[in-house]
């Protein structure tokens, strides 16, 4: 009896397995999504992370909303205007109700700012994005944010900021991961999360704006790229993000199965060391004596710019996957340059331009870099130090994780200045505000007024500082935005960073969803059709 | 009567001891593992003159040559016979050289823990009480912390490089051997002979180096064999965690990890051929290992 | 006519290994008849426990029986399968081992070893099985047998285990018992209990026994009739009284030559020189022109050794409350004293605390309580520790077990040449040298031993290379523990010459620690009875012997199995 | 212990650079760093963290912002989960195998069993859990890659072992984790029939006269699960350990991928707490195998009745 029974179930295994899986899958519109990471929390205001906050969007809206190119579009805000240098007057969107039916009103708003800068325990909280700004209710569904100086930038700052209702403006970050207060406006509802197994999300049916297709989307973290190719593979989910580049060829040429490529704003650069401050010895000459860092010299920049061959990164590392850069942001972004061309491979112009520079027998070089935190990350650093090897600089690599890179990397030195003669470090534009990268790493290090916490080469030019300044008091976006680019230009040229290229962004899904990609390469699951 | 006597003499087995030890050396499956760790041991010696190029010298290295099937050939016109890796490091020079560096890890690691758990476990073996509780107490402790979780942590203290990588491996280990050797020893410091010694009123410290040590150390030698087997799968392990050796330096480990990036995209030699010849390494050692438990295990020796 | 239980013919058992193939056991032919015990007797090696093992077929790996016929109630057992065999095995034949300590499952309760075993071998229920095994208990002289049922192997003492081995192999109502050497493992008052016992249930079941021994007073006492087993061979059958009392063969004459009795002290021992191929006599020792012949007796005090109110307590079971601790008074409140030259003999059954006493003159273990001098230098009470280790100097030990008491790791050489190395009793090393090859041909070992391992060599050799080294660093006390317990009666005779010898020439002082009575009497001047940690009694050899004043010591006396009880 | 994993993790890096925003203003920075008492001394939060353990507080992980221990709690089903399969299978496989290998020692069979555990041995876990992957999903498609399926609840009890979707998904990563554990189990149980057999009882049930099924069911095997128990038990812990590797592998939403996350993104109080967890877990081990000591083995279990 015992044993027929155990036959039976072995029986039932066996022929269930070999039917096979990818059938089971697709039976409603129910949607099994793997993405590379987890959010921290499901409170929206927790930590001002890129995972969270594009969560935070299928469940809640901000006033204002950005489209996968980040140029803002009217959220929960219907319209906004300065109305002088220091106000803007933001307009809500009446008849827009919460999950939980309570609608949504300008009190819904200041109760949000209100908690969204002061969450317990946030590891980074949306203060940045708040403090400094008064918010003022003028009637149910208008709302006035006043500054003391002129700030262009408000409508970026308030497409960062998920609205919650307010009733919930006291409940603790456990009650939105446990469900009990996350009720947005969004295009999901929230269901359940599992920490590192699971989230569930369904069709908010009231939604104010375009309906999603799906259900039912049922999210899961898988961190391995190749484990997560092979779960869309075997039928396990049904879309994936950032598909390993290794995997996308063979992705793209299985049935059954389409991909979505889109030139992303994140990119990927190197910073070369440009004072002669005492450091650790990783510049060497040719008999092991440290010196002092050699890229001082703009020459020099320019001959490791020079000598890179992006190209060849992009072929055989990336697999297509990259587009050179020469900027911070790719074409059709804000803050783009036509005037700047990323440099072409040149190993003879950068051989001569190091024997201008009086280092025509090369030296020794240590490059830095995260492992695992990038894209390839680690091959890329490789590529280019077989690269510089080849110009004569002998150059070696060491990697580690990234908790110490960044350590290291911002005040590993003495006096806690920045370690590296030559680090490579990422970054992805998260507020679509133009003047972000350039207040944050060309500016000349002021730390009080929060100018260039992230110039860890001692880069300082007088003019683009101006032009910096300039452009981030103008009230008129566009007239900012030509001194902006004014200034990455001179920078640029002057190799104040060394962008080495933007990623391509990838999405794989089993065929008949289609995704609509820009400039983004997190995943908004409202995209995906 | 004188016939009697020549079979007592015949059972009282004078001088075949190390005849015997040779027989068993000379066991068909222990000749083949000698055979091959000695060929693995002689690819790692002579490393630089073996392989086709140096896989470390960046100046040779180009990525243009990457991700090259086996038996294509390479920019500079050497053939690659297991092809090329992502960063067009030459497969079988890889190999060879990241060969080295996982036993150079292993074994560095295998002698410094073997030392330090040797004497620890000496000492508490030896001298028994409270001195005993202690030691095993911290001994405990140390393996009560799952090896590769203590690695994992040290390294992603420590940094990458294969100092640290030994260092990490060796603190895994020693723990190990100090409670070997102190179940040894206590066996051993029971036997009459230790306390004949001390009847003769030699030192503790000298009893301890001439009589104890040499006694207890024979499960020691099956142990550092079978651990070094461990200690290069653990290395490659960390490796594919991401916190093993630098990547311009690869282990075997890391050419596994490196490679498995590659494997649906159809390059499967970047990862086969290190994780065959991880395998061979590993089993190599480990029946070896095996055989010389066998042979230095007085219990089955019939 | 009784007709024959078992017959044996030509019976040839060889093992054959890579290394070396022996024959263990060469054209052996043994009858026997129901009702009758047959002792089997012969030294270590000499193929007797092969045989038993060969009538039932359970050999060890790799023997195998090449010629000859085992018949038992007209079937013969040479070849039999393995099912068929399980028909006789247990149910036809039983088994005793040697040891009652790994005879037994430790982790299964008698009763259910019992029960099993009567399952299989009458095919009864459980019930019936239940009520058979408490009889059988019973049978064995164990109490309580119902409560007893339940109990584990190690909650028996090693006696009470034998008897439950003995009613596990009457279980299935066999008609012949193997004894593998039934009582070596026993203490002297259990062993004849047990030899009692065994005889017993042979003339109340008319079992036919063999008896598988090395002891001769085992056989003495039991057996009907014997047979004497050298080397594979037999070399003498017949009744036991005609084989004790009158051998025929050499061998069988030095066997007998070499038991100690207790009856009589006898100087030496005399025709014992068939055994181990040793055919020379100990050299005697020059003592002009030699290293040793420094006078041994220069020290002034007439005692050796004292000893008084001595103590010594171990933990048998650690706790944390004092309570729950359990310690055991190995040594209480002993004192006693030993002349200069003599020969001091200290005797009890295991656990009397008698090694401990060695232990702690010797300086191994601390002593908790009382003092011990030597040559009137105090070693306990002293701060002194220079003194302590001067004063022990003069003692060295002898240790029971020769196979451990030797590094195996070193050569002989190094072994004995290390005190002389240790105390720089010698200036070069070829006076190093010379010293040690003197001290091994004093102790009969020629100078080719000097490179080898101990491995390499017997254990009578063995014991002659540890006192070798005792005498290296030359004591002037030698304390024997058990020196001879675990070799064979004919090399045990060999190696109490040597000791006689040696305390005759160099004027030793001797402490004899011994289970073994008639050793002791072999052995020693005085003798000390002890008992639970305590002394009983102290006298002269021949007053405890011949007029015991304890009533412990004449128990002791009257369990020796004696070859002189022979009707 | 927890003083050494918290000075070094002090020492390396600074968690506030992973988990501030760069876009974020420098106050910002400074008030994450006040918040979690990193503005201080080591030793000084080093002081606070005992006086908060003693309270059974071991800190707020500085990702989730919640308890470091309930977070710990929350992951541990699943890796037990994972963990008790692999040790079954283990047993499952090993024990029969290995007492195969001990009783005929010189089989084909058994030279079979023994190299190829020697191979078990020898393949590092993560390859070969790779390897399934593109086996067993990739190019057969049978078994789901990732994560830990659908979760029944049985008498209270939350486990995806409740599912035929759990079990699925089980079935690779328990594979995976138990395969070094079987060759271990089949050389402590080869070793074991090795030793037990050459004891004089087993000698003495067959001159008794018993089956030899009933020797190696009754005699043999309860002798030799007495230290493969007490040594599986001791592994139970590094089973839990080892997880770490098969649960990146697989993403199975464990202990170990939880805390492989915290170091990398140095949130010291998970790290910390989980290695106060694992030994913890060690001690409660090992108190469960002196209680089974007793259980399988009278000798230790009946005391103060000895004669």
């Amino acid at each position: 009896m015992n044993k027929s029974f155990l036959k039976v179930v072995t029986f039932v295994v066996a022929i269930s397995s070999v039917i096979g899986f990818s059938s089971s899958s697709v039976l409603s519109d129910d949607l099994k999504v793997a993405l590379a990471a987890e959010p921290t929390s499901m409170d929206p205001h927790y930590q001002n992370l890129t995972i969270n906050n594009s969560f935070a969007t299928q469940v809640y809206n901000a006033l204002v909303l950005q489209d996968v190119n980040q140029k803002l579009l009217p959220g929960l805000a219907k319209s906004w205007k300065p109305i002088d240098e220091l106000t803007w007057e933001f307009k809500l969107r009446p008849g827009v109700k919460f999950h939980n039916g309570a609608a949504f009103t300008s009190e819904d708003v200041t109760a949000t700012m209100k908690r969204a800068a002061n969450v317990p325990n946030s590891p980074s909280s949306f203060a940045t994005f708040i403090k400094g700004k008064k918010f003022e209710i003028v009637d149910d569904l208008t709302i006035r944010i006043s500054t003391k100086k002129p700030n262009p930038f408000i409508p970026n700052d308030m497409s960062r900021i998920a609205i919650i209702d307010s009733a919930f403006v006291n409940s603790t970050t456990e009650d939105f991961n446990t469900g009990v207060a996350s009720f947005g406006t969004g295009p999901f509802k929230f269901s359940k999360w599992l920490p590192g197994d699971l989230i569930e999300i369904k069709r908010n049916n009231a939604y104010w704006g375009d309906k999603v297709k799906w259900d039912n989307i049922i999210i899961r973290p898988i961190k391995d790229g190749t484990t997560r190719t092979a779960a869309l593979i075997s039928g396990d989910v049904d879309f994936i993000e950032r598909v390993p580049p290794s995997d996308l060829p063979n992705l793209e040429k299985r049935k059954g199965i389409s991909v979505f490529k889109s030139v992303s704003n994140r990119s990927l650069y190197l910073t070369l060391h440009m004072t002669d401050n005492p450091r650790r010895p990783y510049t060497m000459d040719n008999n092991d004596k440290p010196i002092a860092s050699p890229f001082q010299d703009v020459r020099m920049r320019k001959a490791v710019s020079l000598a890179i061959n992006r190209q060849a990164i992009s072929d055989r590392i990336m697999d297509g996957l990259s587009s050179p850069a020469g900027q911070f942001s790719p074409k059709g972004y804000i803050g783009y340059s036509p005037n700047l061309k990323p440099d072409v491979y040149n190993p003879k112009r950068a051989k001569e331009l190091m024997a201008e520079a009086g280092y025509s027998d090369g030296f020794k070089l240590t490059i830095h870099g995260p492992a695992g935190r990038y894209t390839n990350d680690t091959r890329i650093l490789e590529a280019i130090a077989q690269m510089l090897s080849s110009i004569g600089i002998q150059t070696s690599v060491e990697t580690m994780p990234a908790s110490v890179f960044f350590k290291r990397f911002a005040r590993g030195g003495a006096n806690k200045t920045p370690e590296f003669t030559v680090a490579m470090s990422g970054y992805a534009n998260g507020s679509g505000e133009p003047s972000h990268p350039l207040r944050i790493f060309i500016h000349t290090k002021q730390k009080k007024r929060g100018y260039g916490p992230g110039n860890r080469n001692g880069y300082s030019n007088a003019e683009v500082d101006k032009l910096i300044e300039d452009g981030r008091a103008s009230m008129d976006v566009s007239k900012g935005e030509k001194k902006f680019i004014k200034a990455t230009e001179i920078a640029m040229r002057e190799y104040a960073l060394l962008p080495i290229h933007h990623v391509v962004a990838t999405w794989a899904a089993r065929e008949g969803i289609t995704y609509e990609q820009g400039a983004l390469d997190s995943t908004f699951l409202h995209f995906i059709r | 009567m004188s016939e009697i006597k020549l079979i007592s003499e015949n059972k009282i087995n004078i001088g075949t001891n190390s005849k015997i030890l040779l027989r068993k050396f000379t066991r068909p499956s222990t000749l083949i593992s000698l055979g091959l760790l000695f060929l693995i041991i002689f690819c790692a010696l002579f490393a630089s003159i073996l392989a086709p190029t140096n896989p470390y010298d960046l100046k040779v290295v180009s990525i243009l040559d990457s991700r090259l099937s086996p038996g294509d050939k390479m920019l500079n016109g050497t053939v690659a016979w297991l092809g090329t890796d992502g960063a067009g490091r030459d497969v079988l020079s890889a190999i060879i050289f990241g060969l080295r560096t996982s036993l150079v890890v292993a074994i560095s690691s295998a002698v410094i823990a073997l030392i330090v758990g040797l004497f620890v476990g000496l000492i508490a073996g030896f001298y028994g009480g409270k001195i005993d509780a202690f030691l095993m107490r911290i001994v405990d402790i140390q393996l009560s912390f799952p090896a590769i979780l203590v690695a994992l942590v040290l390294l992603a203290l420590l940094g990458k490089g294969i100092d640290k990588v030994i260092i990490a491996l060796a603190i895994v280990q020693w723990a190990i051997y100090a409670r070997t050797v102190r179940a040894a020893a206590i066996v051993e410091r029971n036997k009459e002979y230790i306390q004949a010694a001390s009847c003769l009123g030699l030192s503790n410290s000298l009893i301890i180096w001439k009589h104890l040590l040499p006694n207890s150390i024979s499960p020691l030698i099956v142990l550092a064999t079978l651990q070094t087997a461990h200690s290069i799968s653990i290395e490659a392990t960390l490796s594919f965690l991401g916190v093993g050796v630098p990547i311009t330096e690869p282990s075997l480990g890391s050419l596994i990890s490196n490679g498995f990036d590659f494997i649906l995209s159809g390059a499967y030699w970047i990862t086969f051929f290190p994780g065959l010849m991880l395998l061979a390494t590993v089993a190599a050692i480990n029946i070896f290992g095996d055989q010389l438990r066998i042979i230095l295990n007085p219990r089955v020796n019939r | 006519m009784i007709k024959n239980l078992l017959e044996i013919y030509n019976l040839n058992i060889r093992f054959m290994s890579d290394q070396e193939t022996v024959n263990a056991v060469r054209d052996v032919s043994i009858t026997l008849r129901s009702g009758e015990v047959l002792g089997v007797v012969g030294e270590s090696g000499a193929g007797k426990s092969t045989i038993g093992n060969a009538i039932v077929n359970l050999l060890d790996f790799p023997g195998e029986i090449v010629k000859g016929k085992v018949i038992f109630e007209g079937q013969n057992l040479v070849g039999m399968d393995d099912k068929t065999m399980r028909t006789i095995r247990g149910k036809k034949i039983g088994m005793i081992f040697q040891d009652p300590q790994t005879s037994l499952n430790p982790i299964m309760t008698i009763g259910n070893q019992l029960i099993e075993t009567i399952k299989f071998t009458k095919e009864i229920d459980y019930v019936s099985a239940y009520n058979e095994a408490i009889e059988l208990l019973e049978s064995v002289d164990i109490d309580n047998p119902k409560l007893r049922m339940k109990s584990y192997p190690h909650q028996f003492s090693g006696g009470m285990r034998q008897r439950v081995v003995i009613a596990l192999s009457l279980a299935g109502n066999p008609d012949l018992i193997i004894a593998d050497e039934p009582t070596t493992a026993l203490d002297v008052s259990v062993q004849s209990q047990i030899l009692e016992l065994i005889k017993s249930l042979c003339k109340k079941r008319d079992l036919g026994v063999i008896i598988i021994t090395h002891d001769i007073g085992v056989i003495a006492n039991i057996a009907d009739r014997v047979t004497v087993m050298y080397n594979g061979s037999i070399v003498e059958t017949g009744k036991v009284r005609q084989v004790l009392l009158n051998p025929k063969h050499d061998y069988t004459k030095s066997l007998i030559a070499a038991v100690p009795r207790s009856d009589i002290k006898l100087k030496r021992f005399e025709s014992i020189d068939f055994i181990e191929g040793n055919t020379h006599r100990n050299k005697r020792i020059n003592l002009d022109n030699h290293w040793l012949g420094e006078k041994l007796n220069q020290k002034k005090s007439a005692k050796a050794i004292s000893v008084f109110e001595l103590n010594k307590e171990f933990i048998l079971k650690k706790a944390f409350f004092l309570k729950n601790r359990v310690n055991l008074k190995a040594v209480n409140n002993v004192s006693f004293e030993i002349n200069k030259g003599e020969s001091f003999g200290i005797v009890g059954e295991s656990g009397s605390g008698k090694s401990t006493i060695a232990r702690l003159i010797a300086g191994l273990i601390k002593v908790d309580t009382g003092s011990i001098k030597i040559f009137d230098q105090e070693v306990v009470n002293n701060k002194n520790k220079k003194e302590i280790i001067n004063a022990q100097r003069d003692v060295q030990m002898i240790f029971q077990d020769p196979y451990s008491s030797l590094n195996p790791r070193m050569r002989v050489q190094d072994i004995i040449a290390e005190p002389i190395k240790f105390y720089k009793t010698a200036s070069n090393y070829n006076e190093i040298r010379e010293i040690v090859s003197d001290l091994l041909n004093h102790v009969g070992i020629n100078d080719n031993a000097l490179l080898k391992y101990p491995s390499q060599f017997s254990g009578g050799q063995r014991q002659r290379i540890s006192i070798a080294r005792a005498l290296a660093s030359r004591p002037k006390i030698l304390i024997c523990d058990e020196p001879t317990s675990s070799l064979d009666v004919s090399v045990q005779a060999h190696v109490l010459n040597l000791l006689k010898d040696l305390q005759d020439e160099l004027g030793l002082t001797i402490l004899f620690i011994s289970h073994d009575l008639p050793v002791i009497r072999h052995m020693c001047d005085r003798v000390a009875v002890m008992r639970k940690g305590k002394i009983c009694e102290i006298n002269t050899t021949d007053s405890i012997f011949e007029k015991p004043k304890h009533s412990y010591t004449k128990e002791l006396l009257s369990l020796i199995p004696k070859i002189e009880s022979i009707n | 212990m927890s003083l050494i994993v918290f000075f070094m993790i002090n020492f390396v890096g600074d968690p506030v650079d992973m988990l501030v925003n760069p876009e974020s203003l420098p106050e910002e920075i400074e008030r994450v760093r006040k918040d979690f008492g990193l503005d201080q001394p080591a030793h000084i939060q080093y002081w606070k963290f005992l006086q908060g353990a003693m309270n059974g507080n071991l800190g707020n992980s500085f990702i989730f912002g919640r308890p470091a221990l309930a977070l710990i709690v929350e992951r541990f089903p699943a890796t037990l989960e994972l963990a008790t399969c692999a040790l079954i299978i283990a047993i499952i496989v090993g024990l029969p195998l290995g007492i195969f290998a001990g009783l005929k020692p010189n089989s084909f069979g058994t030279r079979i069993i023994m190299s190829s555990s020697v191979l078990g041995i020898s393949i590092p876990t993560f390859w070969l859990g790779l390897m399934m992957i593109i086996v067993f999903s990739v190019i057969l498609g049978w078994l789901p890659v990732s994560g830990r399926g659908e979760i029944g609840s049985f008498l209270g009890i939350q486990s995806s072992l409740f599912t035929y979707d759990g079990l699925l998904h089980l079935i690779m990563p328990a594979t995976n984790l138990a395969l070094f554990k079987i060759a271990m189990v089949i050389r402590l149980a080869r070793a074991g029939t090795e030793e037990v057999m050459s004891f004089d009882f087993i000698k003495f049930a067959r001159a008794r006269g018993l089956p030899s099924k009933r020797i190696v069911r009754f005699h043999l095997l309860p002798n030799i699960l007495i230290p493969i128990v007490t040594v599986l038990a001791i592994e139970f812990g590094t089973l839990i350990a080892f997880a770490t590797v098969t649960e990146t592998i697989f993403a199975w939403p464990g202990l170990g991928k939880l805390v492989i996350d915290a170091i990398i993104n140095l949130d010291r109080p998970i790290v910390v707490a989980y290695l106060m967890f694992v030994v913890t877990l060690f001690l409660i081990l090992n108190l469960i195998v002196d209680i089974m000591y007793a259980f399988l083995d009278p000798r230790v279990r009946v005391k103060g009745e000895d004669q």
